[in-house]
Protein backbone atom coordinates (compact mmCIF):
# COMPACT_ATOMS: atom_id res chain seq x y z
CA UNK A 1 0.00 0.00 0.00
CA UNK A 2 1.26 3.44 -0.53
CA UNK A 3 0.28 6.69 1.22
CA UNK A 4 1.21 10.47 0.63
CA UNK A 5 0.00 12.79 3.99
CA UNK A 6 0.67 15.63 5.66
CA UNK A 7 0.24 14.03 8.92
CA UNK A 8 2.46 12.25 11.52
CA UNK A 9 1.61 8.48 11.21
CA UNK A 10 1.72 5.80 13.36
CA UNK A 11 4.81 3.01 13.27
CA UNK A 12 3.35 0.17 15.53
CA UNK A 13 -0.08 0.84 14.38
CA UNK A 14 0.60 0.67 10.63
CA UNK A 15 3.00 -2.54 10.88
CA UNK A 16 0.64 -4.43 13.29
CA UNK A 17 -1.30 -4.02 10.00
CA UNK A 18 0.62 -5.53 8.04
CA UNK A 19 0.89 -9.07 10.03
CA UNK A 20 -2.52 -8.98 12.30
CA UNK A 21 -4.54 -12.20 11.56
CA UNK A 22 -1.81 -13.90 9.33
CA UNK A 23 0.58 -16.68 10.16
CA UNK A 24 2.18 -16.70 6.62
CA UNK A 25 4.88 -13.88 7.62
CA UNK A 26 8.44 -14.92 8.97
CA UNK A 27 9.85 -11.24 8.75
CA UNK A 28 8.79 -8.08 9.06
CA UNK A 29 11.30 -5.22 7.85
CA UNK A 30 11.04 -1.74 8.39
CA UNK A 31 12.82 1.84 7.48
CA UNK A 32 11.96 4.71 9.39
CA UNK A 33 13.49 8.42 7.93
CA UNK A 34 13.73 11.40 10.04
CA UNK A 35 14.33 15.13 10.10
CA UNK A 36 18.35 15.71 11.22
CA UNK A 37 18.68 18.93 12.86
CA UNK A 38 22.06 19.27 12.07
CA UNK A 39 22.72 18.79 8.02
CA UNK A 40 25.39 19.59 5.46
CA UNK A 41 23.88 23.17 5.21
CA UNK A 42 24.05 23.75 9.14
CA UNK A 43 21.30 23.96 11.80
CA UNK A 44 17.97 23.29 10.78
CA UNK A 45 14.96 25.02 11.58
CA UNK A 46 12.94 23.41 9.67
CA UNK A 47 12.37 21.13 6.26
CA UNK A 48 9.46 21.24 3.40
CA UNK A 49 9.20 18.16 1.45
CA UNK A 50 7.81 19.13 -2.01
CA UNK A 51 6.28 16.58 -4.56
CA UNK A 52 4.65 16.23 -7.77
CA UNK A 53 1.03 14.87 -6.81
CA UNK A 54 -0.15 11.82 -9.16
CA UNK A 55 3.18 11.22 -10.32
CA UNK A 56 4.79 10.22 -6.92
CA UNK A 57 2.27 7.92 -6.31
CA UNK A 58 2.64 6.25 -9.67
CA UNK A 59 6.35 6.13 -8.98
CA UNK A 60 5.73 4.54 -5.34
CA UNK A 61 3.87 1.91 -7.04
CA UNK A 62 6.17 0.97 -9.77
CA UNK A 63 8.91 0.46 -7.14
CA UNK A 64 6.80 -1.42 -4.91
CA UNK A 65 5.71 -3.52 -7.98
CA UNK A 66 9.24 -3.85 -8.97
CA UNK A 67 10.00 -5.25 -5.31
CA UNK A 68 6.84 -7.61 -5.42
CA UNK A 69 8.74 -9.07 -8.89
CA UNK A 70 11.86 -9.66 -7.11
CA UNK A 71 10.87 -10.88 -3.81
CA UNK A 72 8.67 -13.16 -2.56
CA UNK A 73 6.34 -10.55 -0.17
CA UNK A 74 3.21 -10.92 1.73
CA UNK A 75 2.91 -7.21 1.99
CA UNK A 76 4.50 -3.92 1.61
CA UNK A 77 3.78 -0.36 2.70
CA UNK A 78 5.18 2.74 1.64
CA UNK A 79 4.05 5.93 3.80
CA UNK A 80 5.35 9.12 2.75
CA UNK A 81 4.68 12.19 4.20
CA UNK A 82 5.02 16.27 2.81
CA UNK A 83 5.10 19.65 3.71
CA UNK A 84 6.82 21.18 6.51
CA UNK A 85 8.71 19.38 9.01
CA UNK A 86 10.51 20.29 11.98
CA UNK A 87 13.69 18.17 13.28
CA UNK A 88 12.71 15.09 14.85
CA UNK A 89 9.89 14.42 13.19
CA UNK A 90 9.03 11.31 10.67
CA UNK A 91 9.43 11.64 6.91
CA UNK A 92 8.68 8.12 5.53
CA UNK A 93 7.69 4.24 6.61
CA UNK A 94 9.01 1.76 4.16
CA UNK A 95 8.25 -2.11 5.40
CA UNK A 96 7.86 -4.96 3.59
CA UNK A 97 6.65 -8.53 5.27
CA UNK A 98 7.84 -12.05 3.66
CA UNK A 99 8.20 -15.77 4.56
CA UNK A 100 11.75 -15.55 4.62
CA UNK A 101 13.94 -12.72 6.92
CA UNK A 102 16.12 -12.07 3.98
CA UNK A 103 13.08 -11.48 1.07
CA UNK A 104 11.85 -8.84 3.38
CA UNK A 105 15.30 -7.29 4.55
CA UNK A 106 16.54 -7.05 1.26
CA UNK A 107 13.35 -5.76 -0.19
CA UNK A 108 13.10 -2.81 2.38
CA UNK A 109 16.61 -1.82 1.58
CA UNK A 110 16.03 -1.72 -2.45
CA UNK A 111 12.38 0.10 -1.68
CA UNK A 112 14.40 2.84 0.08
CA UNK A 113 17.11 3.46 -1.78
CA UNK A 114 15.06 3.27 -5.17
CA UNK A 115 12.36 5.68 -3.49
CA UNK A 116 15.20 8.30 -2.87
CA UNK A 117 16.22 8.40 -6.71
CA UNK A 118 13.13 7.52 -8.31
CA UNK A 119 10.46 9.68 -6.83
CA UNK A 120 9.64 13.01 -7.30
CA UNK A 121 10.54 14.58 -3.84
CA UNK A 122 12.80 17.71 -3.39
CA UNK A 123 13.61 19.12 0.35
CA UNK A 124 13.82 22.37 1.02
CA UNK A 125 16.16 22.96 3.82
CA UNK A 126 15.48 26.04 6.39
CA UNK A 127 18.52 27.22 8.57
CA UNK A 128 19.25 30.73 9.97
CA UNK A 129 20.70 31.77 6.65
CA UNK A 130 17.87 31.16 5.08
CA UNK A 131 16.11 28.40 2.63
CA UNK A 132 17.98 26.25 0.34
CA UNK A 133 16.96 23.47 -1.94
CA UNK A 134 19.05 20.23 -1.54
CA UNK A 135 21.42 19.20 -4.01
CA UNK A 136 21.10 15.19 -4.97
CA UNK A 137 23.55 13.18 -3.42
CA UNK A 138 25.62 11.15 -5.69
CA UNK A 139 25.68 8.26 -2.82
CA UNK A 140 22.14 8.17 -2.91
CA UNK A 141 22.23 7.67 -6.79
CA UNK A 142 25.43 4.54 -6.10
CA UNK A 143 22.62 3.05 -3.61
CA UNK A 144 20.59 2.38 -6.13
CA UNK A 145 22.54 1.70 -8.73
CA UNK A 146 23.58 -1.45 -6.53
CA UNK A 147 19.92 -2.57 -7.51
CA UNK A 148 19.83 -2.21 -11.19
CA UNK A 149 19.61 -5.31 -13.44
CA UNK A 150 22.29 -5.79 -15.93
CA UNK B 1 0.92 21.90 -23.26
CA UNK B 2 0.25 22.27 -19.81
CA UNK B 3 3.78 22.73 -18.22
CA UNK B 4 4.47 21.99 -14.67
CA UNK B 5 7.33 23.50 -12.30
CA UNK B 6 8.98 21.90 -9.29
CA UNK B 7 11.43 22.97 -6.46
CA UNK B 8 13.91 25.74 -7.45
CA UNK B 9 12.23 25.89 -10.81
CA UNK B 10 9.18 27.22 -9.40
CA UNK B 11 10.66 29.77 -7.48
CA UNK B 12 13.04 30.70 -10.41
CA UNK B 13 9.59 31.17 -12.34
CA UNK B 14 7.86 32.67 -9.88
CA UNK B 15 5.23 29.78 -10.97
CA UNK B 16 3.95 26.54 -10.44
CA UNK B 17 3.06 26.00 -13.87
CA UNK B 18 1.27 27.27 -17.26
CA UNK B 19 -0.60 26.63 -20.29
CA UNK B 20 2.15 27.57 -23.66
CA UNK B 21 0.98 26.86 -26.67
CA UNK B 22 4.93 25.67 -28.83
CA UNK B 23 4.82 26.01 -32.13
CA UNK B 24 3.99 22.46 -34.05
CA UNK B 25 8.16 21.88 -34.83
CA UNK B 26 8.34 21.51 -31.61
CA UNK B 27 8.77 17.50 -31.26
CA UNK B 28 10.61 16.23 -28.61
CA UNK B 29 11.67 17.45 -24.86
CA UNK B 30 14.91 19.17 -26.02
CA UNK B 31 13.40 21.17 -28.46
CA UNK B 32 10.68 22.05 -25.80
CA UNK B 33 13.72 22.96 -23.62
CA UNK B 34 15.22 24.72 -26.43
CA UNK B 35 11.77 26.93 -27.25
CA UNK B 36 11.15 27.97 -23.68
CA UNK B 37 14.65 29.84 -23.08
CA UNK B 38 12.73 31.58 -25.90
CA UNK B 39 9.76 32.51 -24.03
CA UNK B 40 11.03 34.81 -21.31
CA UNK B 41 14.76 35.72 -19.79
CA UNK B 42 13.11 34.11 -16.33
CA UNK B 43 12.40 30.45 -18.35
CA UNK B 44 16.38 31.62 -19.93
CA UNK B 45 18.15 31.79 -16.77
CA UNK B 46 16.23 28.77 -15.25
CA UNK B 47 16.83 26.68 -18.24
CA UNK B 48 20.37 28.00 -17.87
CA UNK B 49 22.55 24.98 -16.62
CA UNK B 50 20.10 21.86 -18.62
CA UNK B 51 21.83 19.12 -16.68
CA UNK B 52 20.34 20.47 -13.69
CA UNK B 53 16.85 19.98 -14.94
CA UNK B 54 15.04 16.67 -15.33
CA UNK B 55 11.81 16.18 -17.29
CA UNK B 56 8.94 14.18 -16.92
CA UNK B 57 6.32 13.67 -19.72
CA UNK B 58 2.51 12.70 -18.30
CA UNK B 59 3.97 12.00 -14.83
CA UNK B 60 6.86 9.51 -16.32
CA UNK B 61 11.12 10.06 -16.61
CA UNK B 62 11.54 11.39 -20.17
CA UNK B 63 14.97 11.33 -22.08
CA UNK B 64 15.66 14.59 -24.76
CA UNK B 65 14.42 12.46 -27.31
CA UNK B 66 11.51 11.88 -25.82
CA UNK B 67 8.43 13.02 -28.16
CA UNK B 68 5.95 15.53 -26.77
CA UNK B 69 2.76 16.41 -28.08
CA UNK B 70 0.03 19.55 -27.67
CA UNK B 71 -2.32 17.79 -24.77
CA UNK B 72 0.82 16.35 -22.77
CA UNK B 73 1.31 17.38 -19.33
CA UNK B 74 5.30 18.03 -18.68
CA UNK B 75 6.86 18.56 -15.76
CA UNK B 76 10.54 20.17 -15.26
CA UNK B 77 12.39 19.44 -11.65
CA UNK B 78 15.69 19.20 -10.02
CA UNK B 79 17.07 15.57 -9.44
CA UNK B 80 14.87 14.50 -7.00
CA UNK B 81 16.23 14.24 -2.93
CA UNK B 82 12.85 12.51 -1.40
CA UNK B 83 13.00 9.65 1.22
CA UNK C 1 19.71 -2.51 24.79
CA UNK C 2 18.78 -6.22 24.79
CA UNK C 3 15.86 -7.65 26.36
CA UNK C 4 15.18 -11.30 26.92
CA UNK C 5 11.18 -12.01 28.09
CA UNK C 6 8.34 -14.10 27.59
CA UNK C 7 6.09 -11.82 27.27
CA UNK C 8 5.28 -10.02 23.88
CA UNK C 9 6.72 -6.58 23.14
CA UNK C 10 4.87 -3.36 21.43
CA UNK C 11 6.57 -2.86 18.29
CA UNK C 12 5.43 0.69 18.24
CA UNK C 13 6.21 1.56 21.69
CA UNK C 14 9.71 -0.15 21.88
CA UNK C 15 10.67 2.37 18.44
CA UNK C 16 9.46 5.42 19.49
CA UNK C 17 11.72 5.03 22.78
CA UNK C 18 14.75 4.78 20.43
CA UNK C 19 13.90 8.29 18.45
CA UNK C 20 12.40 10.13 21.46
CA UNK C 21 13.59 13.19 21.91
CA UNK C 22 16.26 13.29 19.55
CA UNK C 23 16.63 15.18 16.50
CA UNK C 24 20.17 13.40 15.50
CA UNK C 25 18.65 10.15 14.23
CA UNK C 26 18.42 10.44 10.12
CA UNK C 27 17.27 6.24 9.52
CA UNK C 28 15.40 4.02 12.03
CA UNK C 29 15.71 0.30 10.84
CA UNK C 30 13.99 -2.42 12.43
CA UNK C 31 13.51 -6.18 11.81
CA UNK C 32 10.53 -8.28 13.27
CA UNK C 33 10.49 -12.31 13.17
CA UNK C 34 6.96 -13.89 13.37
CA UNK C 35 6.44 -17.44 14.03
CA UNK C 36 5.11 -19.04 10.43
CA UNK C 37 1.98 -21.91 10.69
CA UNK C 38 3.90 -23.14 7.98
CA UNK C 39 7.07 -24.76 8.10
CA UNK C 40 9.86 -27.50 6.88
CA UNK C 41 8.17 -29.85 9.52
CA UNK C 42 4.15 -29.11 8.28
CA UNK C 43 1.50 -27.12 10.04
CA UNK C 44 3.34 -25.99 13.24
CA UNK C 45 0.67 -25.49 16.20
CA UNK C 46 3.41 -24.16 18.52
CA UNK C 47 6.78 -23.36 19.25
CA UNK C 48 9.02 -23.66 22.11
CA UNK C 49 12.42 -21.21 22.42
CA UNK C 50 14.69 -22.78 24.65
CA UNK C 51 17.95 -20.40 25.52
CA UNK C 52 20.95 -20.42 27.81
CA UNK C 53 20.08 -17.81 30.48
CA UNK C 54 23.49 -15.70 31.22
CA UNK C 55 25.15 -16.89 27.65
CA UNK C 56 22.45 -15.46 25.72
CA UNK C 57 22.43 -11.58 27.28
CA UNK C 58 26.21 -11.59 27.06
CA UNK C 59 26.16 -12.93 23.36
CA UNK C 60 23.75 -10.12 22.28
CA UNK C 61 25.32 -7.95 24.17
CA UNK C 62 28.39 -8.78 22.42
CA UNK C 63 26.79 -9.10 18.83
CA UNK C 64 25.64 -5.35 19.36
CA UNK C 65 28.93 -3.74 20.46
CA UNK C 66 30.59 -5.43 17.10
CA UNK C 67 27.80 -3.74 15.20
CA UNK C 68 28.72 -0.33 17.34
CA UNK C 69 32.22 -0.87 16.38
CA UNK C 70 31.37 -1.29 13.00
CA UNK C 71 28.55 1.38 12.10
CA UNK C 72 28.19 4.93 13.73
CA UNK C 73 24.95 3.90 15.38
CA UNK C 74 22.82 6.16 17.80
CA UNK C 75 21.33 3.87 19.63
CA UNK C 76 20.51 -0.37 19.06
CA UNK C 77 17.63 -2.57 20.81
CA UNK C 78 17.25 -6.42 20.35
CA UNK C 79 14.01 -7.74 22.19
CA UNK C 80 14.22 -11.54 21.83
CA UNK C 81 11.55 -13.51 23.51
CA UNK C 82 11.61 -17.41 25.23
CA UNK C 83 9.36 -20.30 25.93
CA UNK C 84 6.27 -21.42 24.02
CA UNK C 85 4.59 -19.14 20.87
CA UNK C 86 1.47 -19.83 19.09
CA UNK C 87 1.65 -19.35 15.06
CA UNK C 88 1.54 -15.36 14.42
CA UNK C 89 3.32 -14.40 17.07
CA UNK C 90 6.26 -11.97 17.69
CA UNK C 91 9.54 -13.78 18.36
CA UNK C 92 12.46 -10.83 18.03
CA UNK C 93 12.70 -7.07 17.60
CA UNK C 94 16.40 -5.80 16.29
CA UNK C 95 16.21 -2.05 15.47
CA UNK C 96 19.31 0.46 15.25
CA UNK C 97 19.32 3.96 14.66
CA UNK C 98 21.74 6.13 12.99
CA UNK C 99 22.30 9.45 11.34
CA UNK C 100 22.95 8.13 8.29
CA UNK C 101 19.82 5.24 7.02
CA UNK C 102 22.95 2.89 5.29
CA UNK C 103 24.24 2.51 8.67
CA UNK C 104 21.32 2.04 10.21
CA UNK C 105 20.05 -0.58 7.47
CA UNK C 106 23.20 -2.84 7.34
CA UNK C 107 23.80 -2.51 10.84
CA UNK C 108 20.13 -4.32 11.17
CA UNK C 109 20.39 -7.22 8.94
CA UNK C 110 24.30 -7.69 10.36
CA UNK C 111 22.19 -8.13 13.85
CA UNK C 112 19.52 -10.54 12.86
CA UNK C 113 21.69 -12.51 10.53
CA UNK C 114 24.35 -12.91 13.48
CA UNK C 115 21.96 -13.30 16.07
CA UNK C 116 20.28 -16.13 14.21
CA UNK C 117 23.84 -18.13 14.46
CA UNK C 118 25.19 -16.88 17.32
CA UNK C 119 23.29 -16.28 19.76
CA UNK C 120 22.10 -19.45 21.85
CA UNK C 121 19.02 -20.39 20.98
CA UNK C 122 16.55 -23.33 20.34
CA UNK C 123 13.86 -23.73 18.77
CA UNK C 124 11.71 -27.45 19.47
CA UNK C 125 8.87 -27.17 16.81
CA UNK C 126 5.12 -29.04 17.00
CA UNK C 127 3.17 -30.80 14.80
CA UNK C 128 0.41 -33.26 14.35
CA UNK C 129 3.14 -35.55 14.58
CA UNK C 130 4.97 -34.77 17.56
CA UNK C 131 8.08 -32.58 18.48
CA UNK C 132 10.90 -31.71 17.41
CA UNK C 133 14.11 -30.03 17.50
CA UNK C 134 15.04 -27.62 14.05
CA UNK C 135 18.28 -28.66 12.62
CA UNK C 136 20.80 -25.46 12.09
CA UNK C 137 20.09 -23.80 8.44
CA UNK C 138 23.27 -23.88 6.08
CA UNK C 139 21.35 -20.84 4.56
CA UNK C 140 21.63 -18.83 8.03
CA UNK C 141 25.74 -19.68 8.21
CA UNK C 142 25.97 -18.25 5.00
CA UNK C 143 24.08 -15.43 5.38
CA UNK C 144 26.40 -14.06 8.62
CA UNK C 145 29.29 -15.27 6.73
CA UNK C 146 28.91 -12.07 4.45
CA UNK C 147 30.11 -10.24 7.64
CA UNK C 148 33.17 -12.00 8.69
CA UNK C 149 36.01 -9.85 8.00
CA UNK C 150 39.13 -11.61 5.87
CA UNK D 1 32.58 -28.88 37.38
CA UNK D 2 28.93 -27.74 36.39
CA UNK D 3 27.62 -29.33 32.99
CA UNK D 4 24.42 -27.70 31.60
CA UNK D 5 22.88 -29.16 28.92
CA UNK D 6 20.55 -27.55 25.95
CA UNK D 7 18.00 -28.69 23.59
CA UNK D 8 18.03 -32.24 22.46
CA UNK D 9 20.95 -33.02 24.32
CA UNK D 10 19.02 -31.76 27.51
CA UNK D 11 15.88 -34.33 26.41
CA UNK D 12 18.35 -37.19 25.73
CA UNK D 13 20.23 -37.26 28.77
CA UNK D 14 17.03 -36.38 30.85
CA UNK D 15 18.00 -33.76 32.96
CA UNK D 16 19.02 -29.80 32.56
CA UNK D 17 22.57 -30.47 33.91
CA UNK D 18 24.94 -32.28 36.60
CA UNK D 19 27.64 -31.69 38.86
CA UNK D 20 30.73 -33.67 37.66
CA UNK D 21 34.52 -34.37 38.40
CA UNK D 22 36.21 -35.53 35.61
CA UNK D 23 39.81 -37.21 36.67
CA UNK D 24 42.93 -35.23 36.49
CA UNK D 25 44.08 -35.75 33.13
CA UNK D 26 40.88 -34.41 31.53
CA UNK D 27 42.12 -31.24 30.23
CA UNK D 28 40.40 -29.82 27.01
CA UNK D 29 36.83 -29.86 25.51
CA UNK D 30 37.60 -32.73 23.50
CA UNK D 31 38.95 -34.69 26.44
CA UNK D 32 35.87 -33.78 28.57
CA UNK D 33 33.52 -35.12 25.77
CA UNK D 34 35.74 -38.31 25.73
CA UNK D 35 34.93 -39.07 28.81
CA UNK D 36 31.55 -38.15 29.39
CA UNK D 37 30.94 -40.70 26.86
CA UNK D 38 32.09 -43.50 29.95
CA UNK D 39 29.75 -41.67 31.93
CA UNK D 40 26.65 -43.79 30.98
CA UNK D 41 25.18 -44.97 27.68
CA UNK D 42 22.75 -42.42 27.63
CA UNK D 43 25.76 -40.10 27.70
CA UNK D 44 27.36 -42.32 25.25
CA UNK D 45 24.18 -42.17 22.86
CA UNK D 46 23.79 -38.22 23.08
CA UNK D 47 27.43 -37.79 22.41
CA UNK D 48 28.05 -39.95 19.36
CA UNK D 49 27.64 -37.77 17.29
CA UNK D 50 30.06 -35.16 17.42
CA UNK D 51 29.75 -32.64 14.90
CA UNK D 52 26.04 -32.35 16.28
CA UNK D 53 27.32 -30.73 19.71
CA UNK D 54 28.80 -27.24 20.31
CA UNK D 55 30.70 -26.39 23.29
CA UNK D 56 30.57 -23.42 25.65
CA UNK D 57 33.29 -23.01 28.41
CA UNK D 58 32.23 -20.21 30.80
CA UNK D 59 29.39 -19.12 28.65
CA UNK D 60 31.93 -18.11 25.93
CA UNK D 61 32.06 -21.04 22.71
CA UNK D 62 34.75 -23.39 22.93
CA UNK D 63 37.13 -25.45 20.02
CA UNK D 64 37.81 -29.05 20.94
CA UNK D 65 41.54 -27.87 22.02
CA UNK D 66 40.02 -25.49 24.54
CA UNK D 67 41.36 -26.32 28.50
CA UNK D 68 38.48 -27.29 30.91
CA UNK D 69 39.18 -26.39 34.47
CA UNK D 70 37.50 -27.95 37.95
CA UNK D 71 35.07 -24.64 38.96
CA UNK D 72 34.22 -24.59 34.91
CA UNK D 73 30.58 -23.80 33.73
CA UNK D 74 30.70 -26.36 30.34
CA UNK D 75 27.52 -25.82 28.31
CA UNK D 76 26.96 -28.40 25.80
CA UNK D 77 24.35 -28.23 23.26
CA UNK D 78 23.30 -28.44 19.62
CA UNK D 79 23.89 -25.72 17.17
CA UNK D 80 22.18 -22.81 17.60
CA UNK D 81 18.46 -21.91 15.18
CA UNK D 82 17.06 -18.66 17.24
CA UNK D 83 16.46 -15.29 15.82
Amino acid sequence: MIRLQREDFDVGAELDRLTAGRTDIGGLASFVGLVRARTEAGALTAMTLEHYPGMTEKRLAEIAAEAARRWPLADTLIVHRYGRLSPGERIVLVATASSHRQAALESCQFLIDWLKTQAPFWKLEETAAGSQWVAARVTDDRAAERWRKP
Amino acid sequence: MKLLYFAWLRSKLGKAGEELNPPADVATVAQLLDWLETVSPAHKAALADRRAVRVAVNQDYAAPDHPVRPGDEIALFPPVTGG
